[in-house]
This record gives C-alpha cells, structure tokens and sequence, in this order.
C-alpha cells in the first residue's frame, strides 16, 4: 500500500528562529498587522510503500530521529495519508 | 607522521587544508575519499570546510552518515585527535561527536570577512602552540555558523574550559559587533570532553602563508607537537571519549 | 508553445509557427533552401536556436569582426566556450564572461545563480580550474522595492553559488541607475587556470566515438531560453516557462569529474549544454570539427515523462554536459563519472556526413547540415542613427555646475557622492560572497582590481571590469575607450600588466537605429581601446533587447580586463598605508564634469560630454604604473574615477583593512572648484610614497610624459579629511565619512529582508 | 479572533528540486525502501488576528504573493484554524 507522508520540522522551544523573526519583521513593515509569533520550518513530502499505517508510521519516525530533523534543534510531526483518506 | 584529509564530493576547503599541511608546516597529508572505508593509518584526521553534500536538509546532516565517517567517529573514539573547519564542525555536531548544532546565521545572510578569535584554551591538540589570550586574524565564510545548544550544555562548556576560540574585538572583548552570526556567547570554537576532537567556524587553513597571513598556522603546529608528544598512541584520552561520544552518538541518534 | 507539442500528431510549419520561432520570411525561405523541404517541427526549433540573436549573434557579428583577437599571449581566442591567454612555464589562463540579464529580471535568485553555473563551465571545460569569479551589477535606483528585490535575490543567487562549488567571487562593480529598473544587468566573468597541455576544447572528432550527456538530467525547464534571451520582456508576459534552478552541488560534481577526464586523457572534447542546450552543444562541437553528429533523443535521460524530441533539444535545464569519449574510453570516462555519482549516458555517434541527425528511436526527426546551420545564420548591417534626445543632452551647458561653491556645499557633495550606491562602499554585496576559498586570493574586493595567485609560480594574476554606461548612453564611441582605459588603469594601479580583455556587450533592441548606433559605435571604441592597450579580445558575449516598457537601458559595455603579475610581492594596494606618505596625483585634472556621478548626485543632471580621453597617454600611463611597482617606487596607487578626486582621495583613506587613514591635500589648479574637486578626468591616479621616493617618481613620469603633483600628506593624525582646491576647502571628520561611506548600501537594503531562498 | 495559520510552501510542478532529490537518495543509502518523488519546502506558522476566516484567508493570501512565496518558482498552501477547530 501506497502513503502519503508529509514531515513538518519546526525549531524546538527555546531555539532561535531568526528566519521566523524576520517573516515577522517583514510583515510588519509591509503593513500586516495583527501577526504574532511566527516561526519558520522545512516541509519534507514524499509517498512511501508500506504494509499498513503502523509500519509506515514506525519507518517515518526512524528517518525523522536519523536524519530529517536534528533533535538538537528541532521537532518534527509526521501526518500520514493513506490513498483512501488522501484528499486535500 | 600522516594527516588526513576527508574529501567529501562537495568539499572545497580540502586543498586548502591538504596544503596548510604540506606546504605550511612540511607533514604528509592524504585524501580520503568519503565512500573509503580506511583511514590508511592517519594519526589525525580533517573535516575540511564545504557543502559536503550540498548541505541540503541540513549542513553536514548527510555526510555523517558516508562510510568514512563511520571510521572517523570510531577513530575519535579511540581518542583520535580530530579537527572540524566550518562544514566540518557543522558534520560533527551533526555527529553526535560535539555537542549543540549550527544554524543559519542571525542575519539570515551568508557572511565572509576576516574576524578576530581570541585563543582561550590551550590544551588541545589543535591550539597548543598558541598562547591562552591570542587574538587570531582569521576569514570566516559561511550562511550556518550561529551556534546553539542548551542553556545546560553551554554551562558546561564553560565550566569545563571547552570553549577553544571566541569571537572578540580589537581589545580581546566578545562583543555583540565582534559577533559575526549571532553564537551564543560569541563561541567560534569548541572540544569534546576528551579535548581531542575540536570544531570551529573560522578557517585556519587559509592563513598558513607569507602572502596571506599566518595567524592560522598554529593550529597545524599544535598538531604536529602533540602527536610527537603522544607517539601516536592515545593513552588515557581514550576512555575518557569513548564513554563521551557514545552517549554522545546515542543522543545524535535520538 | 512547446509544452503543448506532443510526440504523436506532426505539426504543421504554418507562417505563424514560424514567426512564433523568432524567424523572418526570408529566413525561413533560406531554410527551405538548405533543407531542399519543410522542416520538421523539432527541425523548426533548432534552426529558431541557432539562428536566434543569443546563439548567431545576428546583429552583432558583423561588428564582432572588427575587433582585434591576435596576440602573442593569445593562445585561444573567440570561438571557443572560453578564451585562453599564456602565462608562462606552460600555465594558462582561460577566462570569459557572461550575461543573465533576462533570466536575473524574472526570478533574481535562481537567474543569477544559473548564469555564475553556466559560465564556470565554459571554462572547466576548457581544462582549467576556476579560481575566481567577477561580477558586474547594474541596477535600477535602490529607492525602488523591485529594484532592491533584485539586487538582494542577484547577490545571494551569484554568492550562494560560487560559496558552494568552491570558488570565490573576488571584484566587480555596482553601479545604480534609473535606466536599469526592472532590466538589471548581470554579467559574470569567471577566470580559470590550466596547464596548457591539459588544454581542451569543444570538438567532436573521430568517426563513431561515444558522445556522451553527463550531470542532471533533462527537463523542461528553459525552453526556448536563447530566443528569450532575444527578445524584450513586456510587462505581462508569463515568463515562468523560462525559470531554470540551478544546483551548485551538481556543478561541482562534474567540475571535479570533467577536470579528472580531461587530465586522465579521456576526452576528445567537452562543452556546456548552455544556450539551447543539446542543439547547440551538439552542433557547435560538429562544426568546429567539420564532423557530423548522430543523436538519439530516446536515450537522453529526462526528468519528467513524455518530454517530446523538440523539448530534450532545445531544454536549458542546467548542470549538464555533452561530452565526445576517446576510442575505447568509454568505460574509464563512465568510470570517473560514477565516482562522482553523477549520471551518464551515451546518447550518440560522431559522424563524417556533416550532419546534425536526430533519432526518436528509430524515427529520424531531424537532419540538418551542420555547417550552414553554426557558420550561416544570416546577419544584418543595419542603419544607425544617433537619437537627438542624447545629442541634445550631451550638447547640455553644465558650465554653470563648475563654478563657485562654498566650502559647505562642496562638503556637502563629498558626503552625498559617498552616501550614492554606485560610490559608496560595496561591502554590503561582497560579504556575502566567499572571497577566499581556495587560497588564491590575494587582493580581494575593494581595491581597483582582484589580484590572483598563478599556483606556486609566485606570479599573480589581475582582473577588472568596467564599464560607466552614461558615458556610453551620451558619447558611445568614447565611452567605450573610456572602459578600456579604466579596466587597464585599474589592472595596472595594482601593479599588474594588462594583456587581453573578454567582454559583454549589454544593449538594448539593435533594430531600434538608436541602439544600433550605440552598438556598433561601441564596438568601434572598444577596438580603438584594444589596439591602444595590445589587449585583444578573446571572447565575450552579446546580450541585446535589454529593454522594458520604460525604455532601454543605458548602453553597458563591460570591459574584464585581465592582466600578469611578474612577482607577487610587488603587488600595490590601492589604499593609504603608512602616516607620513606623500600623496601624488598623476595625470591632468580639467574643467570636465560632463556625464560625471556629481551631476547625476548632486544636481539630478544627466547631460554633458564625458570625459576627453587620450588613449596613447592611457597606454603610457599603464606602462608608468607597471613600472613603479616593479621598482618598488610606491605604497598605494588608486584609479580616479566616478566622483573624481575628492572621491578617489576619501576611498583611500577610508579603504584600509585598519581603520581610517587621515588627509591632507591641496591641488593647486585654476580649473574651477567643483570641477577640480569632482570632475571625472580621466588617466588619473591617487599614489602614495615615501617622501624621500618624490623625485624618482616625478623623474618616472617624465620619461613617460605624465605630469605629477604633489598635493598632500597621509595622517596628520587629528583623523580629519582635508581636501581644498580652487579656493574651497573640504575639511570633514573621517569617521563621518567612512560611516557614510560603508552605510551606502545597507541603509537601503536592511530595510526588508527577502526570504524566497 | 484570532487565527492560527500554517502555509506550506513547494516547488511548482516541473521546477527542479535538488533538495528533494538528496533526500530521497540519502534515505536510500540509509536502507529505506519504498521512498518516491520526495519534495522539499517551506513551512511558515503565525497567529493572525483577523475578524473571520475570510478576511483572514485573503490578508494571508496577499502574503504570500507579497512575501512569503515566489510565485515564479513555488505555489503554496494554506491551512486556517479558528481557535476552537484548532486540535492537534
Ligand atoms: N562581445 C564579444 N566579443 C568577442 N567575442 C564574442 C563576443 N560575444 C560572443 N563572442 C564569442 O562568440 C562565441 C559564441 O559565444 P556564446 O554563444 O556566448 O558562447 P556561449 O553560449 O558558450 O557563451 C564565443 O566564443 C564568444 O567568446
Ligand atoms: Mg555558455
């Protein structure tokens, strides 16, 4: 079965966003208000062949602590379609 | 005695670091290639400065996990003095073998200029021919070279002298403007717990000449020295890392 | 267009096609007849490529012809992806340069990056290694959002991709004016250092060996970028199509590997898939040759499905190479490429038939002579007229502006030509560019021009370009011997030899006879420069239709100047170096604020006849500068230029690594103030020396005919600017100047940040 | 009311995403199997204040056209919850 996977990192509490701050900035000087606390991510997609949605899950989980997110730094969530429920 | 210099595809400070070897203080220095499995019997390895693989995702994310790299980090291990220039240090962070990571610089910009370091330790293999309190002209080139760790990680970087190199103004003072990236406490440089395995942003490599300056060359004497004091054979620094970067490779990978 | 051509249905060649093609009726008809029929829709594509301006050079070529390309040092000269002049002990030197004016104008970033890619691989595939890159940057005034959107995304785009394949950016120039808004001009020069007989060339030789495409694979992207490249961009225009992405880690990948190819003695010949990508590289190496060339478009790896025989042909997507393997080479060359994992296939034969044949599997779909198809593009001679408008501005009165002016106006000026972006410090741009990498750098941005290691020969190598193009706008034909003259200045004030230029001819539609005339009056003074200074040409580029809506843009001509350093240590920088020196001012100051920054600055006025210019004085003052350096005469020497004196004095003391420098000067002249102070005569040097070096430098310019003055002193240390002449006296606080100085830039672009990268 | 907004920012159709591409290979040389047409891209999150949806929905529009997205070479997504929707 065919998923489709979409990772969304983000930087941890407490870690510096300077990309997330200066959106904000430039917002601001754009004339948008009303904004508040933005933070900057990366966005990883990709469709992944796996038996059900636990194993893709588990396998999802090990790329992201391996090699798609620096727990360092960041945090990650994980949001699974499979083709059924895929729908945008 | 041989130095090596790991080459990764996207390298581009390796001849530089191969000649600040050579040329600039007479060793041998030897390439290693990053699907190579064989550090041909190098008592000191280099993570030259680079894109290593383009540094999508994250600099050095994906080059730690080249077959060399394998080796590397065991070779640290073992109390292996290794040294991490730029990308380099971002790859070993990125490794689990120091601690903290490298993001993109406060000004959301790449910057290039001389900066000033000041030398604040001199018991690692790579800052022993200086004197504690130098001040350093040195380049600095890179986009991700903000250093970040926790509030409790930087405490004990402090506390157990591990900060090897801070930014500083013409007075020796880690000011906000001799800041060039926005590091934490203006840290340019940092060593593990076993003081063999150092990381930092600016290039040594790059002032190893008459024409260009020298203030880099200490860097490879240090080496030099400590590895004829040691013979090569790492004795207590071994344990001391090998517990360090284990948790260290544990808290990489998880 | 393209897009919607799809393998099955044959397309019918209506007239409207064939204008869509950027092809003339009588174009058209001489296609007919080379071909004895119809051509194919895909034939249709390749002829609209090689014969569209960026590839034939259709208008310009004619013009081309006239400049001189010979010389002792030439060892390449145009024709080839890049030129190559002999450095001596068997070291070269390959350079060229390159316009991504249009590509920079729609998407800034990614424009920007894929022109710095595309020119880095004309000359690694010459055999060299690239060791710098310039860049010459004219934009629209900075008071305009677009205009700083496009500087900002232009900066990071050159930087990011020279910093990550390794090469660093070591000069070029920033220069603002209206007249670029919303058509920049982007042009970079890469330099190259090879040993000569690693030398290599864009053939294809010998009956059935493997032509090979290497690096990324084959997309849609850039389709029909040469013809765009031909055409003026009109506001609504969805130029998205054109968006090509470059991928600097790829090119350093088949940087590496082709270097590795050619020093392995594998290839018989390499070139960029750049302009019209597999056509041209394809033909353009069959030509050199006099081969023929047999392609099968179903063999070229792609990146999206059902990519048509007419879409792999004409696609410009970036980071790949068509290569001609030796006989039997071809597993070593596979080899080599897949220790640098990048993808390769053999995509065809090389022929002796003279033709360019292309294969969809079996189906031949196109099958055209090589010769006329490179060689025969047909050119036009056309009528130019100078517009009236330019003679009336250059016939402007502006002696009122020479005259008197108070002390604090001429202060004033001072402080307002500095705060001007084309003047003020360019340190916002080049600290995002990685000067140093590679260890070759030995005098960097900043100064008059880069100044280069030659590997261990402990000789250097010198670079410059130039080009003012008001001066051209309002007086083509001097304007350009004027970027001649400076380029040589600038390349000798570093102590350097000038020996041979590339060069990009930025225009703005040639079939407009205004433009024509700027153009091939350029090209003419551009010649009478070359023969003055013995600096042939070895290559360039054309780029016409730089215009929008609002107009062309100003002529823009640029000059890369390369020049040869005997002896590293003899290198001068262009700042003050030591408290105590002397200030010389070499050359003659007159009564010329005509096309000067001062008018434009300072009284919003863009009129007046540029600068006299005598080129035999331009050529005996190089010979001067390169003396005096080799004679270790002086400490500092700094081309005057744009702001004329008072400007080249406060960029002398304001330039040093270590803070300010102080100034005393005085020029005794009964030209008047504002003239003297700002006036932008030309063959004009700032130099400093030990006081006790005066009388051999003035013993120096005589034998060369120069007139010297000495008008002051460095560092009466009170950290003041003084500067008088004619009677006005500037006398300003250093640390004033220099934040002025050094904010230029970044007071106008911090404002917001661009983040689409 | 206040808004919480996420947009998600990806190579238009077409447009080369080297990024995307290494990613995918390094998850291969990593041992995972199955993994096809990765995309890398941008996340931006903030918190508006907006009277309804709507008019949220169009200021961040404008956004991203002005700011956050180059049209030229990326499109973009828009996810609004309203307070109460907002769920993890
Ligand atoms: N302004 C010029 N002066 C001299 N030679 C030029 C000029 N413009 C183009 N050429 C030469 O014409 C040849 C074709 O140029 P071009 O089509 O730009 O090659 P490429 O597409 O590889 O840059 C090159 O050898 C180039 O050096
Ligand atoms: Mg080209």
């Amino acid at each position: 079965m065919r998923f489709e996977i979409e990772i969304r990192v983000t930087p941890r509490e407490g870690i510096v966003d300077p990309e997330g701050q200066t959106i904000g900035q430039a917002l601001g000087n754009l004339g948008y208000r009303g904004v508040h606390h933005v933070k900057a991510g990366r966005l990883v997609r990709f469709e992944l062949d796996a038996d059900d949605a636990d194993e893709a899950r588990s396998s999802v989980d090990r790329m992201c602590e391996e090699l798609i997110a620096n727990p360092v730094i960041e945090r990650y969530e994980v949001q699974i379609r499979s083709p059924e429920t895929a729908s945008p | 005695m041989r130095i090596g210099v790991v080459r990764f595809p996207g390298s581009n400070c390796d001849q530089d670091c191969h000649r600040a070897v050579d040329e600039g203080i007479g060793a041998e220095a030897v390439y290693l290639w990053h699907k190579s499995h064989d550090l041909e019997g190098c008592r000191a390895i280099l993570l030259p400065g680079g894109f290593s693989y383009g540094d999508h995702l994250r600099a050095g994310a994906i080059a730690r996990f080249s077959p060399i790299m394998r080796e590397v980090i065991a070779f640290a291990r073992d109390g292996g003095p290794v040294l991490g220039i730029c990308n380099g240090f971002q790859i070993l962070c990125e490794a689990g073998l120091l601690p903290g990571a490298l993001v993109r610089n406060d000004s959301l910009r790449f910057r290039s200029h001389p900066v000033r370091v000041q030398v604040e330790q001199t018991d690692t293999p790579f800052s022993s021919e200086y004197e504690e309190g130098d001040v350093l002209r040195m380049p600095i080139a890179h986009g991700e070279g903000q250093y970040v760790a926790d509030q409790s990680v930087i405490e004990a970087l402090e506390i157990e002298r591990r900060v090897i190199f801070r930014y500083v103004d013409e007075l020796g003072q880690p000011t906000e403007e001799a800041n060039p990236n926005g590091s934490v406490r203006n840290i340019a440089g940092i060593c593990d717990e076993g003081r063999r395995i150092v990381g930092l942003m600016p290039h040594p490599e790059r002032v190893v000449s008459k024409l260009l300056g020298t203030d880099g060359l200490g860097v490879f004497h240090s080496l030099i020295e400590s590895l004829q004091a040691t013979g090569g054979t790492a004795t207590h620094a071994a344990e001391a890392p090998a517990t360090h970067t284990a948790e260290a490779a544990e808290a990489g990978a998880s | 267009m393209s897009g919607s051509a799809t393998r099955a249905p044959v397309i019918e060649i209506t007239p409207e096609l064939v204008a869509d093609h950027g092809l003339s009726p009588d174009e058209y008809e001489q296609i007919l007849e080379i071909l004895g029929r119809e051509p194919t829709f895909p034939e249709l594509g390749v002829y609209s490529a090689m014969w569209s301006e960026h590839c034939g050079y259709k208008n310009s070529r004619p013009h081309l012809k006239t400049l001189p390309t010979e010389g002792s040092l030439v060892v390449q000269g145009p024709g080839e992806n890049a030129g190559v002049i002999d450095a001596g002990d068997g070291w070269g030197v390959a350079f060229k340069i390159e316009s991504h004016n249009h590509p920079s104008a729609v998407e800034p970033y990614q424009g920007a990056a894929t022109g710095s890619g595309g020119i880095l691989r004309d000359v690694f595939t010459m055999g060299a290694r690239p060791i710098a890159v310039l860049d010459s940057l004219h934009f629209g005034s900075l008071d305009s959002p677009r205009s700083r959107y496009l500087l900002d995304g232009v900066v990071r785009g050159v930087g990011d991709y020279g910093n990550c394949v390794g090469v660093p950016t070591v000069g070029g120039e920033a220069i603002f004016d209206p007249s670029y808004e919303r058509n920049p001009i982007i042009n970079v020069m890469c330099i190259g250092i090879l040993r000569l007989e690693d030398l290599m060339r864009g053939e294809a030789e010998g009956v059935g060996n493997a032509v090979m495409a290497v690096g990324a694979r084959t997309g849609r992207d850039g389709i029909h970028g040469a013809t765009f490249a031909s055409v003026e961009l009109d506001e609504g225009s969805d130029s998205r199509p054109q968006v090509q992405v470059g991928d600097p880690f790829t090119e350093k990948l088949l940087l590496e590997a082709s270097l590795e190819l050619i020093e392995s003695d594998l290839l018989v010949g390499i070139q960029d898939m750049g302009a019209a990508g597999l056509t041209s590289s394809g033909t353009e190496m069959a030509a050199r040759s006099g081969s023929g060339i047999d392609i099968d478009v179903a063999l070229v790896p792609v990146r999206e499905p059902g990519m048509t025989p007419y879409e792999i042909l004409l696609s410009e997507s970036q980071e790949r190479m068509l290569l001609v393997a030796k006989p039997g080479c071809e597993g070593d060359v596979g080899e080599v490429l897949s220790k640098w994992d990048l993808e390769a296939a053999v995509v065809g034969r090389v022929t002796d038939d003279g033709f360019f044949r292309v294969r969809d599997g079996g189906e031949i779909v196109v099958e055209i002579p090589v010769q006329p198809l490179v060689n025969d593009c047909p050119t036009y001679t056309r009528e130019g007229v100078e517009d009236p408008e330019v003679r009336r501005l250059r016939d402007l009165d502006i002696a009122e502006y020479s005259g008197p002016i108070s002390d604090r106006e001429a202060a004033d000026a001072l402080l307002t030509l500095l705060d001007s972006p084309s003047i003020g410090s360019c340190r916002w741009i080049y600290e995002q560019y990685d000067t140093t990498v590679g260890t070759n750098t030995v005098v960097g941005p900043g100064s008059d021009a880069a100044v280069l290691r030659l590997a261990d020969s402990g000789r250097g190598i010198a670079a410059s370009l130039d080009c003012n193009g008001r001066y051209v706008y309002l007086e083509p034909r001097r304007g350009a011997r004027i970027a001649m003259a400076e380029a040589a200045r600038n390349v000798a004030c570093s102590g350097a030899r000038p020996v041979a230029i590339t060069n990009c001819l930025n225009f703005g539609n040639p079939l407009k006879p205004g433009t024509y005339y700027h153009f091939s009056e350029a090209v003419a003074g551009m010649g009478e420069g070359c023969r003055a200074l013995s600096t042939p040409v070895t290559g360039g580029n054309v780029s016409f239709y730089n215009e929008t809506p609002g107009g062309a843009v100003y002529p823009t001509p640029v000059v890369g100047m390369i020049g040869l350093l005997e002896n590293l240590d003899r290198v001068v920088p262009s700042c003050f170096r030591k408290p105590g020196s002397a200030v010389v001012l070499v050359g003659q100051t007159g009564d010329e604020l005509g096309a000067s920054e001062y008018l434009a600055a300072c009284h919003g006025v863009v009129g007046g006849a540029p600068p006299r210019i005598d080129l035999e004085e331009a050529r005996r003052l190089v010979d001067f500068l390169v003396e005096v350096a080799e004679g270790r005469v002086v400490l500092s020497a700094h081309d005057c230029a744009e702001g004329g004196l008072a400007v080249a004095l406060a960029e002398c003391s304001l330039g040093g690594l270590d803070g300010p420098l102080a100034v005393e000067a005085e020029l005794q002249t009964d030209v008047p103030p504002a003239a003297a102070l700002f006036g932008e005569s030309q063959s004009r040097v700032v130099l400093s020396c030990d006081p006790g070096k005066v009388e051999e430098l003035r013993t120096l310019a005589a034998e060369h005919e120069l007139s010297v003055a000495v008008i002051g002193s460095v560092g009466a240390t009170d950290g003041r600017f003084r500067l008088a002449a004619g009677g006005v006296r500037i006398d300003l606080d250093l640390d004033r100047l220099d934040d002025v100085y050094r904010s230029a830039l970044p007071r106008r672009m911090e404002k917001e940040a661009g983040l689409t990268t």
